[in-house]
């Protein structure tokens, strides 16, 4: 039995908001849903980033006055996955944007919302 | 290459210019746009030519020390591996030469045959140049992600841009899918951070032929399958090629031109890093091959039963993204090589076919076989431009499409896969008769009705200037083909070395 | 420092329980606009395991962009074509 | 009925595939020789079973040529296949997702 930390606690969630933006996107027809199941998936990457850069005993990664700088680089969490996750953040709104904006153009002409009724094949 | 902390300049110049130029032409107007656009594509070109070869970093982490193999947090900078960098090798100075290239004809181009929308248009394409850019300079999992999300991003925007139902359909299709794979490339990302500690790829093998794999090659192989993913949907590879193909076929063949250079950018970029970093575990240039042959097929089979040339071109497309694939995927130094000429030759050809099919724009905007016939009388120039195209696709001296293909049969008969050998032989075939087909269709079949208007249509001037220089480009690098593959070959070297 | 951490935990718990629940039932009502609203509180609970998990800078953005731009964004969406999920 | 009547009658059915929907007409051509390449194709794909074993390797290249020819014309479904429908690209991710799934399942 391994020993419940916080890090496992945010893994799991990320797994389970994955799975479930995941299935969201790839099962649910009505196109505003997967949207809002991409936003669900993708504040699970967002979250597996940050579980995997935390560590047990660790300070936030701010230099205080009269911290030690030896201190500082062995006890900080990793700084770089949040670069990461920020611009995630960024890009989740822009792709969000574009898709409604899509979806917005696609219903004037379809009347409709389901997926299978808008991207439906068709012999060109 | 001798490695110094000065960072280069014509880096950070490569992504600046495209970004500031697109914030600017966003919010012109039309008459200025014109000049600015076009000065900053010739601006970008003569960069990409004259600059010469160096490193630029962002920041630094702790160096692994290859003797104790502990960490060393030491805070002098100096004592750290700068992590994030680009390079400007031999490989980015061909590659970024050719896309900006394209990118400048796009250009002039757009601003001819757009009369709306013109300014965020050519934004977009700028954007779409400086992703191909950021992609093939990248040496770290970071901004490789930051530039598949953006190029994908671009590349629904452009779709979009054509204005037609189709085309946005297509391109929220690919939006779609976009946020999957790029969600994915974000695990992946995450999984080798988190199994080796760097995000510089260089520093994460240097760390994997260290330590080994040994229990985490499970970690390894998820990697690897959401890198595939990526690679699949950002060079439109079996089995999602329907959404890549759409986005070719639907958006304006000008557009297409730059976005399939993009894509194959993409491709080589992807497949280098995935050799060099998931290349040492079993199966993975199996499923690279596997997943190429594939493509290469139903691409071209696909392409055979389509009624539109720009969809026929779309398909080809596709199905010659299969042999760069196939290249890399093979992992031999010759099968390398094979791989990335072929994707600079690609990008050509495909050129001389996109710029061929924006010219039938003119000629009343319809690519159909059912719909456009006797074109050739009209235009013999354009007619005679397509069969040249056609046959540079083929794979016939003394075009280029001939020097990659011939490496390529070289190479997979040397690793004893005759069989792959046949079948290069016969996409190159039915990529001719696929194009014969469109070709007969829409130049040389008479007119049914005797009404037509025999009214003379004026190409733009640019039109023609960039499909000669294409048409030269493939001779000369057939007849040639050392000035491209000296840019190549030591680019190969290294990769196989480390 | 054992309580700060402990209460960590305690948050943690309880925002994996919110957001497992969240991202379900953002998926299942019928209504879209309550859909988007849930989704926002499901970003709350993402932004607290956030401060959990020692980024609190992330998780200000998170709380910010989560609870108003993509919601925000969403309900644009909803406005312009229709409040309810077809059959 | 001789050998040839039959040969005959499958013949005419094979091409009656054709012709009836979308095939007919200029984009005839197309189909037959897509059809003919995918036979190629298959039978070519089948040959790398020889990596294998190499008397195995020719018992499945006849298997398969045999239920490539039963199976014509292959191109219809190819054609069915490479639809840009949404399910069926969403169809093949699925498929994608869970070899990974496997994967994790059975390494770990």
């Amino acid at each position: 039995m391994t020993e419940v930390t916080i890090q496992l606690l945010g893994f799991i969630a990320a797994a389970i908001l994955i799975v479930v933006g995941m299935g969201g996107m790839l099962f649910l027809d009505n196109l505003i849903k997967k949207i809002i199941a991409f936003t669900l998936l993708s504040d699970g990457v967002n979250l597996l980033l940050v579980a995997l850069a935390y560590r047990e005993g660790g300070i936030v990664p701010i230099l205080l006055p009269g911290m030690s700088i030896y201190d500082f680089t062995s006890r900080a969490i990793l700084i770089f996955p949040a670069g990461i996750v920020l611009t995630n953040i960024v890009i989740g709104v822009s792709t969000t944007a574009i898709l409604v904006a899509l979806v917005i153009m696609l219903y004037r002409r379809y009347g409709t919302l389901k997926a299978s009724v808008i991207l439906k094949g068709e012999r060109r | 290459m001798i490695e110094s902390i000065s960072n280069l300049w014509s880096i950070p110049l490569l992504v600046i210019i495209p970004m500031l130029t697109a914030i600017i032409v966003n919010f012109l107007y039309d008459k200025a746009i014109k000049p600015i656009a076009i000065s900053s594509a010739i601006i970008i070109l003569i960069i990409s030519i004259i600059s010469p070869y160096g490193y630029h970093w962002f920041c630094g982490h702790p160096a692994l020390n290859p003797e104790t193999l502990t960490f060393t947090f030491n805070p002098n900078i100096f004592g750290y591996k700068l992590s994030l960098e680009f390079i400007f090798g031999p490989l980015q100075h061909i590659m970024i030469f050719i896309s900006s290239l394209i990118l400048l004809f796009c250009v002039i181009l757009s601003t001819i045959g757009l009369t709306k929308h013109q300014g965020p248009y050519i934004a977009l394409l700028f954007l779409l140049f400086m992703s191909s850019a950021i992609v093939i300079m990248v040496n770290d999992l970071y901004h490789l992600w930051i530039a598949v999300e953006i190029g994908s991003l671009i590349v629904v925007g452009i779709a979009a841009a054509s204005g037609t139902s189709i085309s946005h359909k297509a391109a929220l299709k690919y939006g779609l899918f976009s946020a999957i794979s790029g969600a994915g490339l974000a695990v992946s990302l995450a999984l080798v951070l988190g199994l080796t500690g760097f995000s510089n790829i260089s520093d994460a093998i240097m760390y994997l032929k260290q330590f080994g794999i040994g229990e985490m090659s499970t970690v390894l192989y998820i990697a690897f399958g959401f890198f595939v993913l990526s690679w699949m949907y950002a060079g439109g590879l079996a089995p999602i090629h329907p959404l890549k193909s759409e986005v070719y076929g639907a958006s304006y063949p000008h557009g297409t031109a730059l976005l399939q250079a993009q894509s194959k950018l993409m491709l080589v970029a992807i497949g280098i890093i995935m050799l060099r970093l998931f290349g040492m575990l079993p199966f993975v240039k199996e499923v690279m091959i596997f997943l190429s042959v594939i493509t290469m097929m139903i691409g071209v089979i696909m392409a055979l039963i389509q009624i539109d040339f720009r969809w026929i071109i779309a398909y080809l497309i596709i199905s010659h993204s299969g042999f760069v694939t196939l290249g890399i995927g093979l992992g031999t130094q010759e099968g390398l090589i094979g791989g990335i000429f072929q994707a600079v030759n690609d990008i050509i050809y495909m050129t001389i076919l996109l710029l061929c099919c924006e010219a039938l724009f003119y000629f009343g905007g319809k690519t159909s076989t059912k719909e456009a016939y006797d074109i050739a009388k009209k235009s013999p120039f354009i007619a005679t431009a397509t069969i040249l195209g056609a046959i540079a696709a083929s794979g016939i001296p003394p075009f280029n499409g001939f020097q990659s293909e011939i490496i390529l049969i070289q190479a997979c008969l040397k690793e004893g896969l005759p069989e792959i050998a046949v079948l290069i032989l016969m996409v190159s075939v039915t990529t001719f008769i696929a194009l014969l087909r469109g070709i007969y269709r829409i130049f040389l079949k008479p007119p049914e009705l005797q009404d037509q208007d025999n009214s003379n249509v004026d190409l733009p001037k640019v039109l023609i200037i960039g499909i000669i220089i294409f048409i030269i480009l493939s001779i000369i690098i057939g007849i040639y083909p050392d000035i491209v593959l000296r840019f190549i070959i030591p680019v190969v070297k290294e990769v196989l070395s480390i | 420092m054992i309580e700060l951490s402990s209460s960590f935990m305690i948050t943690a718990y309880v925002m994996l329980i919110a957001i497992t629940i969240g991202a379900i039932a953002a998926l299942l009502q019928k209504d879209l606009l309550r859909a988007a609203f849930i989704s926002g509180a499901e970003s709350v609970a993402l932004a607290f395991f956030f401060h959990a998990l020692l980024a609190p800078d992330l998780g200000l953005t998170q709380a910010i962009v989560g609870t108003v731009l993509l919601p925000g964004i969403i309900i644009l969406g909803i406005f312009k074509t229709r409040r309810t999920e077809e059959e | 009925m001789t050998s040839t009547e039959t040969f005959y009658e499958k013949l005419k059915k094979w091409l009656d595939n054709f012709i009836t929907g979308s095939g007919y007409t200029n984009i005839t051509t197309g189909y037959i020789t897509g059809e003919l390449q995918f036979l190629v194709f298959i039978i070519i794909l089948s040959v790398f079973f020889r990596l294998f074993s190499v008397p195995l390797a020719i018992i499945l290249l006849i298997f398969i040529t045999a239920f490539a020819l039963y199976f014509a014309p292959v191109i219809k479904d190819v054609e069915k296949e490479n639809m840009n429908d949404l399910n069926r690209v969403l169809y093949w991710m699925v498929i994608y997702f869970a070899i990974i799934i496997a994967i994790t399942l059975w390494g770990g």
